[in-house]
């Protein structure tokens, strides 16, 4: 036996840890939906429910090897700030000083304003400055997270799902199904996925919904061929021939056997797809086909501001631009440590 | 090598069949285009005679088959709007696309590569992790914004680049280039820049990754046991071996970022396909927007094949088998 | 000398009759000449006509230059008209024909090469600012003998015509304008130069590069750094820098166009608007009215367009022909509480809820102003939502009536106020070319009776009156909300100086240096 | 003199799960012309030790302790050009698996060359001519030709071939040969250690084989050293060790070796299983496993002992019971 | 003794048929053939029950794909394979399913033959569970009478896989094809991944298991010791054909086919002293196209013009049998 070995190690829960953190992941998800739908927020309860099952998953995730993930600065830097700002993206309602989403807090006459400024009447600074639309950055930025890290994280989510059943039903079933189903994926992939995005957003008018939709058409094909190159493999394994031997019928194989060690390659992916997605998104809004104008993500802002860069009103686009490289390198930093944590083969 | 060729080809026709039934489609559910070309002057009467000259008066699935009869003679429609073959205008702007990327895809391979090897070389280093930590900012960097920034530095505050357009160009092999004289190359070193930041980024991390991963091979061990210099074994033989997946990596990036070169383009108004197409898109363009479509698609087909190409060139395992059948 | 603007938008083709669109006629004027010219107002100026004057009710007469001659030397003659006349119909692959300017002529009399006589059906007071809109080609360096032409408005026969493509490539770009075009670069530039033989007072600049910069940001970037020399449309926002810079110069000037918000007069249920049980409120005048006092248009001037806009009381500023003096038919003053009595008078005392379509790339700030408006409409109770898209998703939609109000702009391309009337707020008649841009389909018969009788009277005394009162008719009924109308920036380097132009178009030959 | 001289090498790794001795107070020594048998379970340190003699260690791992004397020069001392300058030079080295240690993607003539010019200050076309050479010596059919295949287009064994080509290139004084036939299957292993056995007869290099097969030991070498758990727990002249077996390992070993005509019968087990080597006993590291393990074992290590002409063994009860042994 | 196993004219080839493209490319001209790889060519032993028949041969000469076949994880190109006298060759019936169960395979990596997340318990239990061999209830205690029978302590149930060393794995491997109370078991080189002392601790588990549960085994190695050690019959293969078949101490003391002679003469051997080590010249031929006549002929230091020529058939004398046309006329 070789000293490397060559199967990842399995995330490796005590029987409690397992509940736990399947009911976190319940809770992530209910909590995320309800987030999502938009319709209203969703209760403080069930937002706190959201954080804590999110660090419990992540505890999970990271069981046992606390210390490597933890090796040098960077990631203590990195999971500290993704942590803030995941807590200040779920209580954005609590902490932004306004509402930026509701037009009546806005007013017009505030707009324009530098950083430190005060309302008309005095009752509000705007720390961060404002907006032409009288629209506090800061309270911008703390809503535009939640929408940016919401919208990446579904539509992730939802391409994950569908690449993991494409890509495991294809590597199973092969033959003629697999061929045409890779066809499929391969023609998606062919086309670059800011052009599709673009091409649907354009055809489908702008919205919270349509831009998952489109961030999904254009991610699921990625996971489907990652899924079914591990499927392949995975299928290719003596455990696969044994529980064939052993009589099992093959939806137990394929979801009892194949399923689960498909899955965990893809964390790490996702981790980092996540914040390709949110600057996807961002790009989008900035090309003026992403989310509702009046619900600004971090792209938007960003866009908007951007034509005040020149002007010395640097703040509109400065911050909002700062928030999203924070988010997007703190999340693709934790992937980074993730997959050095995670990866077997730079194990020692 | 007849049955790669034939089978790519193969391919690439059902790619071609099934990007036109998409995109036509798709293109169609997009807005009425003469709302947006006719002049707002124009009577009822006038939208409606124009409807009809451009054949939007017919049902869908009849453009549509009138569009592929077309198409299958490489006829894909005139621009609505410059009233010019699709084909001819897009391969017009086509080549300041493709040198952008050009000049973007070399940038990112000489930033990448060393970096990404001297990386790999120094994991566990300060200089490895530095190294890491800015190709994660390079990435997570959007476009736009990196643009503008550097618009805001090199061209405003500077003055030492121009900001935007395309400079001088020079006819070469019957494309107007910029990237042969001195004046053009400075108007592109900027959005080149630009293109070429994440895919830096990338190109580090995969260099990285290969590295480290070619550093633990027997035959670096080897190498070294042969008493080879670290210079050599990183050169020669860690170089050469990632450079396959670097080069395969980078010829598909090449054709992202020729889709990117959209954003980039329309923040340094360089005139190329990617602008082409945000304008069209904006005036409905149709059959420019088709056009661009299928065009990029070839394009990346042409690409797919010369990366394998390059691959197999590369990569003895693969050119012995090629031979083989 | 040479001159470099950046422009913000870009001509599909340098072929003067292919696309009736502005950057097109921009850069058309500059190489081939009309008629009748427009100055900075849009009064209508002489140029390739000298004068024109009616002849009885459905003729006009033109008398022409005899000095001018055409770029390939070739003298310039009325059978050029008639030639060009003939042209219009029929250029291929045209996207928006200049038909909707010659459609009237019904015939084209020649009784001397310099003395033209055109005809129509109907008294057609239009008819010399139509001739301000096509630029005239040469019929004899196209090879065709103008004095052969039989015309019809159906068609003249079989001429030989210059193809869109031979004006792109330079081959055929023959007028009688103060420059030549040297190249035409999809993209990357038009260049032009100065024609040495200009009739008329040489233009002050031996090249002109137009260049396309298209984002508002770089073309601002441009400017400061010294690529170009004059910019149109630069952003708002960078105006007060522009202005603070010594190195630079700003003139504004207020434009033909005004940013209005349509309302649905007709479906009901009416698309997007909810809490009223299906019922359109917009057919109630006291909720329009609403809608209007609402509105504070000095904020959104102020605040949204740094001021550089003018509050808008009807379709076209003061000054214009048709529109009313200054302080006539002002801007509806806003008043937020009466906007709440009326509100609740009309019986929506808790207000509903809409959602203002507007596009987010075709006039100034429109997004913003939108939402601004929303803001607005917001604080007397109506729940306001912004359906923001770029602009051809935009038109479709709204031509597909699928907005209950919507915002968007429109220039008098006539410079007169029978321009919007007839387009955006007369009962909607494809055959008699009204309503065409009217998708609120507001209809008000009494209005329309009056702006047709102006459309047909030559006089102008006259017209200008109906003019006026079709208008006040209209806006007394609430017909649209008017919001403001937008003020055209141009910046450039210390040393230029241009003349601001109500048409929004920049035109090189009257860019002057200065000391 | 001796070609090799190691004295109580200690090679750890330090890891994030612990300090692994992976080798701990090795010594042996070796004369010219002679093979040294280098045996143990996986994971006892031998490769470990014949990477330490290259100084080519991999991170996190280290040389901590003792001294390797080649040709009476402490390797220790040397530059890490001096190092490279005597890799692959005066010791050479053959690794276990023939499909890894060559570069896929360079012709055996690059390989090749470059491994002679790294040292000698020769044309390429000289190169080139000695590479044919110790080609045709390994065995390799038209060698000329050869050199312009890439790695792929050799067989396991040809491949193998071709390492212990380049091993050969300068003429070393010491190849250490890490499991070179492990991979191989038995008609192959067997035209390959016949190579090798002439090789060394003929050249006089001193070689280094360190291999799990104690049978292969049998046949090739002069002596062996039997590891485990980073330590040799047994050295001596190979027929002596592999006939009288003093260390309860060995024994075990031998015993757990099926078919010599003892078909059927149950095989001697050694209980247990390999030590985790980053958290050792503190006595002998084989004393969980041993049957004949008292008290003393349990307390503390045993050192080497000479138990005969040449022999050492690290034990407190060896089997067989020799004057002097503590 | 009636066979328990028997396998007639077994084959399995892997053929890689052209597609259209490829086909279309040879009529253009290019040099394309459907390659086809006999695995195993027709291949006939019996094995008897209690008997351990051990496989033997060089890398690639077909043991594991003859062993899949028999598991039933790999369908049979030709010729039948009947357990217990029933004819099991297609795996699909439900008559051969239940009897394949009877038929379980012991594999070579103990790492990746054990699912990574499932814990012990789990990977012995499932299938037990699924064919109604215990209960939910009393599954736990299931697991744990198996574990003791393959020696290991109870409390490895709630292991993974990696949390344990390789000669433990393995056992669970063992107990894992245990569990579905199998008659017949199928090693794949099951200990060849193993440290020589576990190799022997398994050798003799499996010894302990035949003793205990009356078990018949198909031994696959290319380890002649440990064949040798532990079969009663060895089958010998070379390039996917049976060579011999002899029962083992006939065999060892007297190979009759010149491979398995160059075979036992180049293992090393212990106490054999210093030894020259004899050579066969040249390497194993590629499967894809194999010499005509005797596979081994090019090898071969015996061999004739009729070696080159005729398929050797399978000579038997007693209970050995040979396919080596020295024993079957001679080789002019
Ligand atoms: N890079 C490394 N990091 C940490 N530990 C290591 C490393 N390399 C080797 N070791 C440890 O050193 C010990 C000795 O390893 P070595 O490779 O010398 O064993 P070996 O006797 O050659 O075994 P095998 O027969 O499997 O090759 C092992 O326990 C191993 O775990
Ligand atoms: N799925 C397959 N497709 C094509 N060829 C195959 C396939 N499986 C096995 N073969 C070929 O069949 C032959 C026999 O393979 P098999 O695995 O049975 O050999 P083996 O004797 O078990 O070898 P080893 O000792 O290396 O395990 C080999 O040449 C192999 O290349
Ligand atoms: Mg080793
Ligand atoms: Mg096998």
């Amino acid at each position: 036996m070789s000293a490397v070995e060559t199967t990842p190690p399995p995330v490796d829960l005590g029987k409690r840890w397992r509940i736990t953190s399947r009911m976190a992941g319940v809770a992530v998800a209910a909590s995320l939906s309800m987030l999502l739908s938009g319709v209203g927020l969703p209760p403080l309860v069930s937002r706190i429910i959201l954080l804590v099952g999110l660090i419990v998953l992540a505890a999970a995730l990271l069981k046992g090897k606390y210390r490597k993930f933890f090796s040098g600065p960077s990631a203590y830097v990195a999971t500290a700030s993704l942590l803030l700002l995941v807590v200040l993206a779920i209580f954005a309602t609590e902490l932004s000083p306004q509402n930026p989403y509701d037009l009546r807090q806005l007013d017009i006459m505030d707009g324009r304003l530098p950083p430190g400024s005060t309302t008309f009447d005095g009752s509000m600074t705007f720390h961060l400055g404002t907006d032409e639309q009288g629209r506090d950055i800061l309270s911008g930025i703390l809503y535009g997270l939640r929408v940016s890290l919401s919208v990446s994280i579904a539509a992730t989510l939802a391409a994950m799902a569908i690449g993991v059943v494409v890509g495991i039903y294809s590597a199973w079933a092969g033959g003629r199904i697999e061929t045409i189903l890779m066809r499929i994926v391969d023609f998606q992939l062919s086309f670059p996925s800011i052009l599709v995005a673009l091409m649907l957003m354009a055809a489908f008018g702008r919205g919270l919904d349509k831009i998952v939709i489109a961030l999904i058409i254009v991610q699921w094909a990625y996971y489907a061929r990652t899924v079914r190159g591990t499927a392949l493999s995975e299928t290719r394994k003596e455990y696969i021939d044994a529980a064939r031997g052993l009589g099992l019928p093959d939806w137990r194989i394929v979801f009892g056997h194949l399923l689960p060690n498909c899955i965990p390659p893809l964390i790490v992916i996702s981790t980092v797809q996540v914040a390709n997605t949110i600057v996807l998104e961002s790009s989008l809004s900035f090309l003026g086909v992403g989310v509702p104008i009046t619900q600004p993500s971090l792209g938007l802002l960003i866009a908007n501001g951007y034509g005040y860069m020149l002007s010395g009103q640097y703040w509109m686009s400065m911050y909002p631009g700062v928030a999203l490289l924070a988010i997007v390198a703190s999340i693709n930093m934790v992937g980074d440590r993730l997959r050095d944590t995670l990866n077997p083969r730079l194990t020692r | 090598m007849l049955v790669f060729l034939l089978r790519r080809l193969a391919q690439s026709v059902f790619v071609l069949i099934a990007m036109m039934i998409v995109v036509f489609f798709g293109v169609y559910m997009i807005g009425n285009p003469v709302d947006i070309l006719i002049s707002p002057d124009a009577t009822p009467l006038e939208v409606e005679e124009t409807m009809a000259r451009f054949g939007f008066d017919q049902p869908v699935h009849i453009q549509f088959l009138k569009f592929i009869g077309n198409a299958l003679q490489g006829d894909l429609g005139r621009s609505f709007v410059h009233g010019e073959p699709a084909v001819q205008l897009i391969l017009s702007y086509m080549p300041a696309t493709l040198e952008l990327a050009l000049l973007g895809l070399i940038f990112s391979v000489m930033i990448g590569v060393p970096l990404g090897v001297y990386a790999g070389y120094k994991a566990d280093r300060w200089q490895g992790r530095a190294i890491m930590t800015g190709s994660i900012f390079g990435f997570s960097l959007p476009n736009f914004w990196v643009g503008m920034l550097l618009i805001l530095i090199f061209a405003v505050e500077l003055r030492w680049l121009p900001s935007t357009g395309r400079g001088e160009t020079v006819e070469v092999l019957g494309m107007r280039l910029s990237i042969f004289s001195a004046d053009g190359l400075q108007y592109m070193i900027l959005p080149a820049l630009t293109l070429a930041l994440y895919k830096a980024s990338l190109v580090t991390r995969l260099a990285r990754a290969g590295t480290q991963e070619a550093l633990m091979q027997d035959y670096v061990k080897f190498a070294r046991a042969k008493g080879l210099s670290e210079t050599r074994i990183l050169v020669v033989h860690v170089l050469k071996n990632i450079m396959i997946p670097i080069i395969t990596v980078l010829g598909l990036e090449l054709g992202s970022m020729i889709a990117f070169a959209v954003v980039t383009e329309t923040v340094f108004a360089w005139p190329g396909m990617g602008k082409l197409l945000i304008d069209s898109i904006t005036t409905l363009d149709r059959p420019v927007i088709v056009a661009y479509l299928m065009l990029t698609v070839i394009i990346f087909i042409i690409i797919n094949f010369t990366v394998d190409v390059i691959y197999t060139l590369l990569d003895p395992r693969v050119r012995v088998r090629g031979e083989a059948t | 000398q040479d001159l470099r603007i950046g422009f913000a938008s870009e001509p599909s083709s340098a072929d003067p009759h292919f696309h009736n669109v502005g950057p097109n006629n921009q850069l058309r004027r500059n190489v081939f000449e009309s008629l009748v010219g427009t100055d900075e107002a849009q009064q209508l100026t002489p140029l390739l006509a000298e004068s024109w004057e009616p002849v009885g009710d459905t003729r006009w007469q033109f008398n022409l230059r005899d000095d001018v001659t055409f770029s390939d030397g070739s003298p310039f003659d009325a059978y050029d008209v008639v030639y060009t006349v003939c042209r219009i119909p029929g250029v291929p692959d045209s996207p928006s024909l200049f038909t909707t300017y010659t459609g009237g002529i019904t015939d084209l009399e020649v009784i001397d090469p310099h003395t033209l006589i055109v005809h129509s059906a109907e008294p057609y007071p239009l008819m010399p600012t139509e001739f301000s809109t096509f630029g005239i080609i040469s019929a004899r360096a196209n090879g065709v003998d103008g004095a052969a032409i039989e015309f019809s408005p159906e068609g003249c026969g079989d001429l030989n015509y210059p193809a869109t493509q031979a004006f792109n490539d330079g081959s055929i770009a023959i007028g009688t304008g103060p420059f030549l075009l040297e190249s035409f670069r999809r993209g990357e530039g038009i260049e032009l130069v100065r024609n040495p033989d200009y009739w008329g007072e040489a233009a002050p600049w031996e090249k002109v590069t137009m260049l396309p910069l298209t984002s508002e940001g770089p073309r601002v970037a441009a400017l400061i750094a010294g690529d170009v020399d004059l910019i149109e449309n630069p952003p708002l926002q960078d105006l007060e820098r522009l202005r603070a810079d010594d190195t630079m110069r700003v003139v504004q000037g207020i434009s033909n166009r005004v940013i209005y918000i349509h309302l649905d007069h007709e479906q009901e249920p009416s698309p997007m608007i909810t809490g009223t049980d299906g019922a359109n409120p917009l057919k109630d005048i006291r909720v329009r009215e609403a809608l209007t006092i609402a509105v504070n248009r000095d904020a959104i001037v102020e605040r949204i367009m740094g001021g550089v806009a003018v509050s808008a009381g009807e379709l076209l500023p003061p000054g214009m022909f048709g529109a009313h003096d200054e302080g006539d038919l002002p801007p509806r003053s806003f008043d937020a509480e009466r906007a709440t009595a009326l509100l609740t008078e009309a019986g929506y005392p808790e207000g509903f809820g809409i959602t203002i379509g507007t596009p987010n790339d075709r006039y100034i700030n429109d997004a913003q102003v939108a939402q601004a408006v929303a803001q607005m409409w917001a604080r007397i109770g109506i729940e306001t939502e912004i359906d923001a898209s770029t602009a051809s998703t935009f038109f479709s939609r709204r031509n597909a009536f699928e907005f209950s109000a919507y915002l968007a702009g429109w220039g008098a391309g006539t410079g007169e106020m029978s321009s919007p009337l007839r387009a955006l707020l007369a009962t909607r008649n494809p055959d008699l070319g009204l309503g065409g841009t009217n998708r609120g389909q507001y209809s008000n018969p009494e209005m329309d009776a009056v702006l047709v009788e102006a459309l047909r009277t030559v006089d102008d005394t006259a017209r200008q009156e109906l003019l006026r009162k079709a208008s006040r008719m209209a806006m007394d009924d609430y017909a649209i909300i008017p919001l403001h109308y937008e003020v055209t920036p141009w910046a450039m380097r210390a040393g230029l100086d241009y003349t601001p132009r109500a048409d929004q178009y920049t035109l090189p030959y009257l860019i002057r240096p200065v000391e | 003199m001796s070609v090799l001289d190691v004295r109580d090498l200690q090679t750890h790794f330090f890891t994030d799960a612990g300090v692994v001795k992976a080798v701990d107070g090795v010594s042996f020594s070796l004369d010219a012309g002679e093979v040294l048998g280098l045996v143990g379970e996986s994971g006892s340190g031998k490769s470990v030790t014949g990477f330490s003699i290259l100084r080519l260690v991999d991170a996190p791992g280290r040389v901590v302790g003792g001294q390797i004397n080649f040709k009476g020069q402490d390797l220790a001392t040397l530059s890490n050009r001096e190092m490279r300058s005597l890799r692959g030079n005066r010791i050479a080295m053959i690794f276990q698996d023939p499909m890894m240690t060559l570069n896929p993607v360079l012709r055996i003539e690059t390989q090749m060359v470059e491994a002679v010019r790294a040292h000698h200050r020769v044309s390429h076309a000289a190169a080139k001519d000695r590479a044919i050479r110790v080609l045709a010596r390994v065995g390799i059919p038209s060698p000329a030709d050869r050199l312009a295949a890439y790695p792929h287009q050799f067989s396991g064994g040809m491949r193998q071939r071709v390492a212990i080509a380049i091993a050969l290139l300068n003429g070393p004084d010491l190849i250490v040969a890490d499991e070179p036939t492990t991979a191989l299957d038995v008609t192959i292993q067997s035209q390959i250690l016949a190579e090798v056995q002439e090789l060394a007869r003929e050249t006089g290099t001193a070689l280094i084989w360190i291999t799990h097969d104690l049978a292969v030991v049998a046949g090739l070498a002069d002596k062996v050293s039997v590891m485990y758990a980073g330590r040799i727990v047994e050295s001596g002249p190979t027929d002596d060790v592999l006939t009288a077996p003093g260390h309860p390992y060995t024994e075990g070993l031998l015993g757990s070796i099926p078919g010599h005509g003892r078909r059927g019968e149950r095989l001697t087990q050694i209980p247990g299983m390999a030590p985790n080597m980053a958290r050792l006993p503190v006595g002998c590291a084989f004393a969980p496993r041993c049957h004949r393990v008292d008290e003393t074992c349990r307390a503390k290590a045993p050192a080497i002992t000479d138990i005969g002409p040449k022999r050492g063994l690290r034990c407190f009860h060896p089997i067989v019971e020799t004057e002097g042994a503590a | 003794m009636t066979a328990m196993l028997e396998l007639n004219g077994v084959s399995r080839r892997f053929e890689k048929k052209l597609d259209g493209v490829e086909r279309l490319a040879r009529r253009l001209g290019a040099d394309l053939r459907e390659t086809c790889v006999n695995a195993v060519d027709t291949a006939s032993f019996t094995v008897a029950r209690g008997e351990v028949v051990g496989l033997v041969g060089e890398s690639g000469c077909g043991k594991s794909t003859l062993g899949r076949m028999v598991a039933g994880l790999l369908p049979v190109s030709d010729g039948e394979i009947r357990f217990e006298g029933i004819d099991i060759t297609d795996a699909r019936s439900a008559r051969a399913r239940e009897k394949r169960l009877r038929i379980q395979m012991i594999f070579q990596d103990p790492m990746s033959s054990l699912n990574p997340r499932m814990k012990v318990a789990d990977i012995i239990g499932e299938a037990a569970v699924y064919h109604g061999l215990t209960n939910r209830q009393s599954v736990a205690d299931y697991v744990d009478q198996l574990l003791e029978k393959v020696g290991l302590d109870r409390a490895f149930a709630q292991r993974y896989p990696h949390q344990m060393s390789g000669g433990q794995r393995q056992r669970i491997g063992i107990a894992r094809a245990l569990a579905v109370k199998p008659e017949f078991l199928i090693c794949d080189e099951s200990i060849a991944a193993l440290d020589v002392s576990i190799q022997a601790q398994v050798i003799n588990l499996f010894q302990d298991l035949r003793r205990d549960l009356d078990l018949t085994y198909l031994f696959i190695s290319h380890d002649l010791g440990v064949v040798e050690h532990i079969a009663d019959r060895v089958v010998v293969m070379y390039l996917g054909r049976i060579v011999e078949v002899a029962p083992t101490e006939a065999l060892f003391d007297g190979p009759r086919h010149p491979y398995t002679q160059a075979l036992l003469d180049q293992v090393p051997r212990l106490g054999a002293g210093r030894q020259v080590f004899r050579t066969v010249k040249g390497e194993i031929p590629s499967p894809l196209n194999p010499p005509p006549g005797c596979h081994f002929h090019p090898r071969c230091p015996m061999a004739g013009p009729r070696c080159r020529r005729d398929v050797p058939r399978r000579i038997t004398e007693g209970d050995h049998s040979t396919a080596c046309h020295l024993h079957d006329g001679g080789t002019e």
